[in-house]
């Protein structure tokens, strides 16, 4: 119908971009780099995310709708996880009994 | 008649008034606000109702923006004045006092079991002395249960495999029902017992009535048996020893290996005996096998007593548990 | 979602709760969205869950994860993307009308796709001659054994409910591979391919997290 | 049946005949008909239950059945009421049927799934039904770990797995609502426009589509841990039993307000039809359900008080609480100045609407006593807790139910309900109500734990209280089952707008027609212009043409 029709070229320029952020995210967890290793996966990970969505999955071309929804899921996703932890980062808080 | 119908649980430690006030107080809002709407509604309902068919319309109103600012502010305004109040009292609820009587109970499908610091032990009463504040230290060997006394308005739950704690200070003797209060299986109903409250003489002459091995006892006899001292040896402070030394260690900062640190507190050195490897002690090897299996709940907690007895460290606040004792 | 009845004035075919087309490509697509979004939150409990345990345990985390094959999971994430790639080509070939480019890339996807689980199926074999499939056989070296399980039970959770929703992706590209092979998608009515598409590139994104959350816990 | 032809149309009723016509259907308005069959039946059974639970506790011993019988008696009620007719009971049935008409579209956007969407639901009543046939489960409807996971030798797999299967009946439904509303409106009904029932309808889409997903993977980890034995909720290998009640309560907690937030919408328009008056406030009524919606998400620890979670959280969790209650505040007092200067009259929906204002407002008002920290602690899992929820979903929830289906009924049925019997059980709903839930305040903050089977003397006189209420309660429920049912068939024929309502369902026949409207309606007023309402009733009395058409 009325859908974007993405040239062939961006979606080979984004699949070679993902090809080299694999790479790069396993040679990364080759490096020594502590409590950022995760933070330097998750990144990648991300990145990669965002562009499958903006260009395989046309977000860039569809109505703000989908961007807000899918913004909102994340978001979600990121209160519960945020909230638990909330939960049991601050357990060691208390005085305990002893201490 | 009125003794077949209690409109008001006993009130029978300190807390106790501080919940009631909060909870008077709720009911006096509950009250006003319920009968404000209500009446409100019964007179809007009696004096616009509508007499035949023939009435007009009414004229439509819209709304008015500053009665909508009105009626969410002054909400906000008394939910923020109950929420200062009431956590006020929370903080108040779980934070025992310097000095307070060691009890440890552990939940069991479906039994209660203490132990007093002297070592004695109940199943399902729990005998404390009124006027001084009481400290349990609950765990439970099966699923999670909830410790709970009406009379003292207190409840924790008992979680296996961790710790929980709860506090009160009786103020009248007498007897008070203890619930399980967090459904647990089939007799969950039957767990329960009670709790009684006694003259501080009355208590001291029933503690010392029945005394067996003491929970350091307990402890330090474990500690031989399962083979601990073998490599958690106190010598001179330079000579190496395989397992950390005890002494001075509770309530210390424990410098882990691979960074980080702990205090040592009860969910420290329970994991250090069930999960040796999980958090090592920075300059040990992590050799030590797993106790996991090879003792129970209660054993744990007389381990635990143990090493309390071996000292506190300095950097600690005073302790109150060795006054107990 | 697919035109069952009604074909208005306009001409164009639409269900007939619909006003025309457009109002039905439209909604189809939200719907597809609306779908994703809670598959986000599906997958999102596993990996909350996942979270509280590695904090909980790192080292049992870093000791189970480098038992994982790393060269067969870089594949894997290789492979899926790759077809997502195919899969965007077919949604191409959808809009643009060209069934020789939708039969082609639709076998490709479906073809890395098998590869994907195939690749799985070699893991999973690898684990239980390992004895690490969670349960009574479960062995593991060293004290952190129960936790290690702990971090079995997350990969099977994690990467068992993902070939589920692959599998699942697998029958609708046969479906679509079977539309395709009848000229049913053109540029008028691309929705369904569209809509499939989606879902294989979310699953592709699922993957894209849990190959380092999985694999790349601690290397160095 | 037989007149030849000079009648318009058939109706959605009339259009087919036969069983296949109705399992096979994808009118939105018979699969509410399906729904409203099977929701009704689930919560016969479920109230089946409530009796049990009530005769057991008439007496401090537990005489009538064993404990193991009582704790699976109490879960199945909890279940059945909860996931079975609560949580779709609105939605699914008042929803269903009016998302489309008052939104002036001719169906749902996919009306396959929406069958779809009952037959889940009939599966998963089917392995809950099977479960209890087999022997029943006995974990609380909230199946904590790990109790669930490793002691309870009861079918906790079976019931699960049917509660997962009605999260995606719950899911689908829904998604289709939200699709519905996003892109079928008819010209002209702009977001502001939109009747509250249908802003009530979308925000409880919203937490559907949100939180259902996290309670399918919870009962997938319940699954894995009592089949499997992964350890992920098992603290021998190092999980976190309350890490459940995390997961648990992410949904269940947000679950409330998909069970209330539809019937705050059916409020708005009974209110407003009865009294003849435009809701007072409509954003802020609006706007406060997608605030509910959005802030009930981050209130679950409140239910976790007692379990151990750290102090702080519980504060965080404590205050969030307590700003949850405000938007529920502030649609109360715009319902009550609704009524100011109406035209108000007394029907049975009204009555059940009064009825809902006074009771909800003490649910409420109760629920701040649980988002105090403090006081929780000594109420928490107490009969205080029961009368609590028990004013949010029964005073709430089910008289908002009864008040919407007696009000829709001559739209759904096109035959009216007596009256005169309406409004006597909507009272004696009320009193039952009442005698029933309110000694269990009382017995509860004298501390009886909830779940027990059996309980010490002095708690007696306020749980016979409580039994002999529910017997009223019962009945008061059982009158309306009675005469819905004649109604059907010798009800008095509906005309199109009996009660001189407002939205775009009142516009076509009574029954409508399959495809709810015969010429696409276009909007140019907003949702409770009564002006204009009677202007159209004016005119179609002056013209004597038939009630259809548009709304300009």
């Amino acid at each position: 119908m009325s859908a974007h029709v993405v040239p062939r070229r961006i979606y080979f320029t984004v699949f070679t971009l993902l090809m080299v952020l694999t790479f790069a995210t396993v040679q990364a967890s080759n490096l020594d780099l502590g409590r950022w290793a995760l933070v330097v996966a998750l990144v990648i990970a991300c990145v990669k995310a965002t562009m499958v969505m903006l260009w395989f999955m046309h977000v860039k071309y569809s109505s703000r709708l989908i961007p807000l929804g899918l913004v909102g899921g994340f978001v979600w996703l990121m209160l519960l996880l945020g909230i638990v932890f909330s939960d049991y980062l601050s357990r060691g808080w208390v005085p305990y009994p002893g201490k | 008649m009125w003794s077949d119908l209690p409109l008001w649980p006993d009130q029978a430690s300190t807390s106790a008034a501080q919940v009631d006030a909060l909870y008077l107080f709720l009911i006096g809002l509950t009250i006003f606000l319920t009968a404000l709407i209500c009446g409100l509604v019964t007179f809007f309902a009696v004096r616009y109702r509508r007499r035949g068919p023939g009435d007009p319309v009414p004229e439509a109103i819209e709304g008015n923006t500053r009665l909508e600012i009105l009626w969410t502010v002054i909400p906000f305004c008394i939910v923020m004045g109950l929420f200062v109040w009431s956590a006020a009292l929370y903080v108040h609820l779980s934070r025992p006092p310097d000095g307070a009587m060691q009890v440890n109970v552990v939940g069991k499908r479906w039994m209660w079991k203490l132990q007093h610091l002297n070592g004695r032990r109940e199943i399902n009463e729990l005998h404390v002395p009124a006027g001084s504040a009481v400290e349990l230290t609950l765990t439970s060997e099966d699923v999670i249960h909830s410790f709970y006394v009406p009379a003292f308005r207190v409840k924790a739950d008992v979680v296996p495999g961790r710790y929980t704690s709860m506090w009160f200070r009786a103020t009248r003797p007498g007897t008070y029902h203890l619930f399980c209060a967090e459904y647990c299986g089939t007799k969950h109903s039957g767990m329960g017992g009670s709790v009684i409250v006694m003259e501080p003489a009355a208590f001291q002459a029933w503690l010392g009535g029945d005394t067996g091995e003491s929970l350091v006892e307990a402890g330090t006899r474990l500690f031989g048996e399962l083979g601990c001292a073998t490599c958690h040896v106190d010598a001179a402070a330079d000579s190496p020893s395989r397992g950390p030394k005890l002494a001075g260690l509770w309530g210390s900062e424990v410098t882990l290996h691979g960074g980080g640190t702990v205090t040592a507190d009860e969910a420290y050195v329970r994991e250090s005996i069930l999960d040796p490897t999980a958090k090592i002690t920075e300059g040990y090897p992590g050799v030590m096998p797993t106790f996991r299996g090879l003792m129970n709940e209660e054993q744990m907690l007389q381990l635990i007593a143990y090493v309390k007895s071996r000292g506190v460290a300095e950097s600690a606040p005073p302790a109150r548990k060795e006054a107990a004792q | 979602m697919t035109p069952t009845s009604a074909t208005s004035h306009q001409g164009e075919p639409h269900a007939h709760q619909f006003v025309d087309a457009a109002q039905q490509a439209h909604a189809a697509t939200l719907g597809m969205w609306a779908f994703l979004i809670t598959e986000i939150l599906f997958f999102g409990g596993l990996l909350t869950a996942y979270a509280v345990y590695r904090w909980m345990y790192p080292e049992a985390w870093a000791d189970a994860s480098s038992e994982l094959d790393l060269g067969l999971g870089a594949f894997n994430t290789a492979v899926l993307i790759g077809s997502s790639l195919t899969m965007a080509l077919a949604v191409h070939g959808a809009q643009t009308g060209s069934r020789r480019e939708q039969i082609s890339m639709l076998l490709m996807t479906i073809l890395l796709g098998g590869v994907f689980l195939g690749v799985k199926v070699v893991e999973y074999s690898q684990k239980f001659e390992h004895h690490l499939v969670p349960g009574a056989h479960f062995r593991f070296p060293g004290a952190e054994a129960p936790h290690a399980e702990l971090f079995f039970g997350m990969y099977f959770g994690l990467t068992g409910l993902h070939a589920a929703h692959m599998i699942v992706g697998l029958g609708l590209l046969l479906w679509l591979l079977a539309g395709a092979l009848r000229g049913r998608w053109t540029p008028d009515y691309a929705t369904p391919v569209e809509n499939v598409g989606l879902y294989w590139h979310f699953v592709d994104i699922v993957w894209i997290f849990l190959f380092p959350l999985l694999y790349l816990v601690h290397r160095h | 049946m037989n007149r030849p032809h000079a009648e318009p149309a058939l109706d959605y009723i009339t259009a087919q005949y036969g069983v296949r016509s109705w399992l096979l259907t994808r009118d939105h308005k018979r699969i509410a008909l399906l729904y409203l069959a099977s929701v009704t039946a689930m919560f016969v059974l479920g109230g089946l239950f409530a009796v049990l639970i009530r005769l057991e506790l008439l007496t401090p011993a537990g005489d009538l059945m064993q404990a193991e019988t009582y704790n699976k008696v109490f879960t199945m009620h909890g279940i059945m009421m909860v996931f079975f007719f609560l949580i779709p009971g609105i939605p699914a049935v008042l929803g269903n049927f009016l998302v489309p008409l008052m939104v002036g579209a001719k169906d749902l956007a996919f009306p396959r799934l929406n069958l779809l969407s009952w037959y889940l639901y009939t599966i998963a009543g089917a392995f809950t039904l099977y479960a209890i046939v087999v022997g029943g489960v006995d974990t609380g409807w909230t199946f904590y770990t790990p109790y669930s996971t490793s002691w309870s030798t009861s079918n906790v797999i079976p019931v699960a797995f049917g509660i997962f299967i009605a999260g995606f009946s719950s899911i689908l439904t829904g998604l289709n609502f939200i699709v519905t509303i996003h892109t079928m409106r008819a010209p002209g009904l702009t977001w502001f426009r939109l009747p509250l029932f249908i802003w009530a309808q979308y925000a409880t889409s919203i937490i559907i589509m949100l939180g259902t997903p996290v309670l399918a993977i919870t009962i997938v980890m319940l699954g894995l841990e009592r089949g499997l034995h992964i350890g992920i909720f098992d603290p021998a290998l190092g999980g976190d039993p309350v890490l459940f009640q995390h997961f648990f309560w992410f949904y269940s907690h947000p679950a409330v307000y998909i069970m209330i937030l539809p019937a705050m919408g059916v409020m708005s328009e009974l209110i407003s039809t009865f009294s003849r008056k435009p809701v007072f406030g409509y954003p802020f009524v609006a706007c406060s359900s997608l605030a509910i919606a959005l802030l009930g998400f981050f209130v679950w620890g409140h239910h976790m008080f007692t379990s151990s979670q750290s102090v702080y959280a519980g504060l965080v969790f404590s205050i969030l609480s307590f700003l949850v209650a405000i938007p529920s505040a502030v649609k109360v007092f715009n319902w009550t100045a609704t009524l100011y200067k109406g035209s108000i009259r007394f029907d049975t929906p009204m009555l059940y609407a009064f009825g809902f204002i006074g009771l909800f407002t003490i649910g409420g008002l109760t629920g701040l006593f649980l988002a105090c920290t403090g006081l929780d602690i000594h109420v928490h899992d107490t009969y205080f807790i029961v009368a609590h929820f028990h004013y949010i979903m029964v005073g709430g929830t089910i008289m908002a139910y009864l008040g919407g289906l007696h009000f829709w009924w001559p739209k759904i049925t096109g035959k009216l309900y007596p009256e005169g019997w309406g409004r006597l059980s909507a009272l004696i709903v009320f009193a039952g109500f009442n005698l029933t839930f309110f000694p269990q305040f009382v017995v509860g903050y004298l501390g009886m734990p909830r779940r027990y089977h059996a309980y010490p003397p002095e708690f007696q006189v306020l749980n016979v209280m409580s039994s002999a209420g529910a017997s009223i309660l019962g009945v008061g429920y059982l009158i309306p089952l009675v005469y819905f049912i004649w109604s059907m068939r010798y009800g008095r024929d509906a005309a199109a707008n009996p009660w001189g309502a407002t939205g775009l369902e009142w516009q076509t026949t009574s029954p409508p027609p399959t495809e709810n409207f015969e010429t696409v309606p276009v909007v140019t007023t907003h949702a409770y212009d009564y002006h204009a309402q009677a202007a159209r009733e004016r005119a179609a009395a002056a013209g004597g043409a038939g009630g259809g058409g548009g709304a300009a």
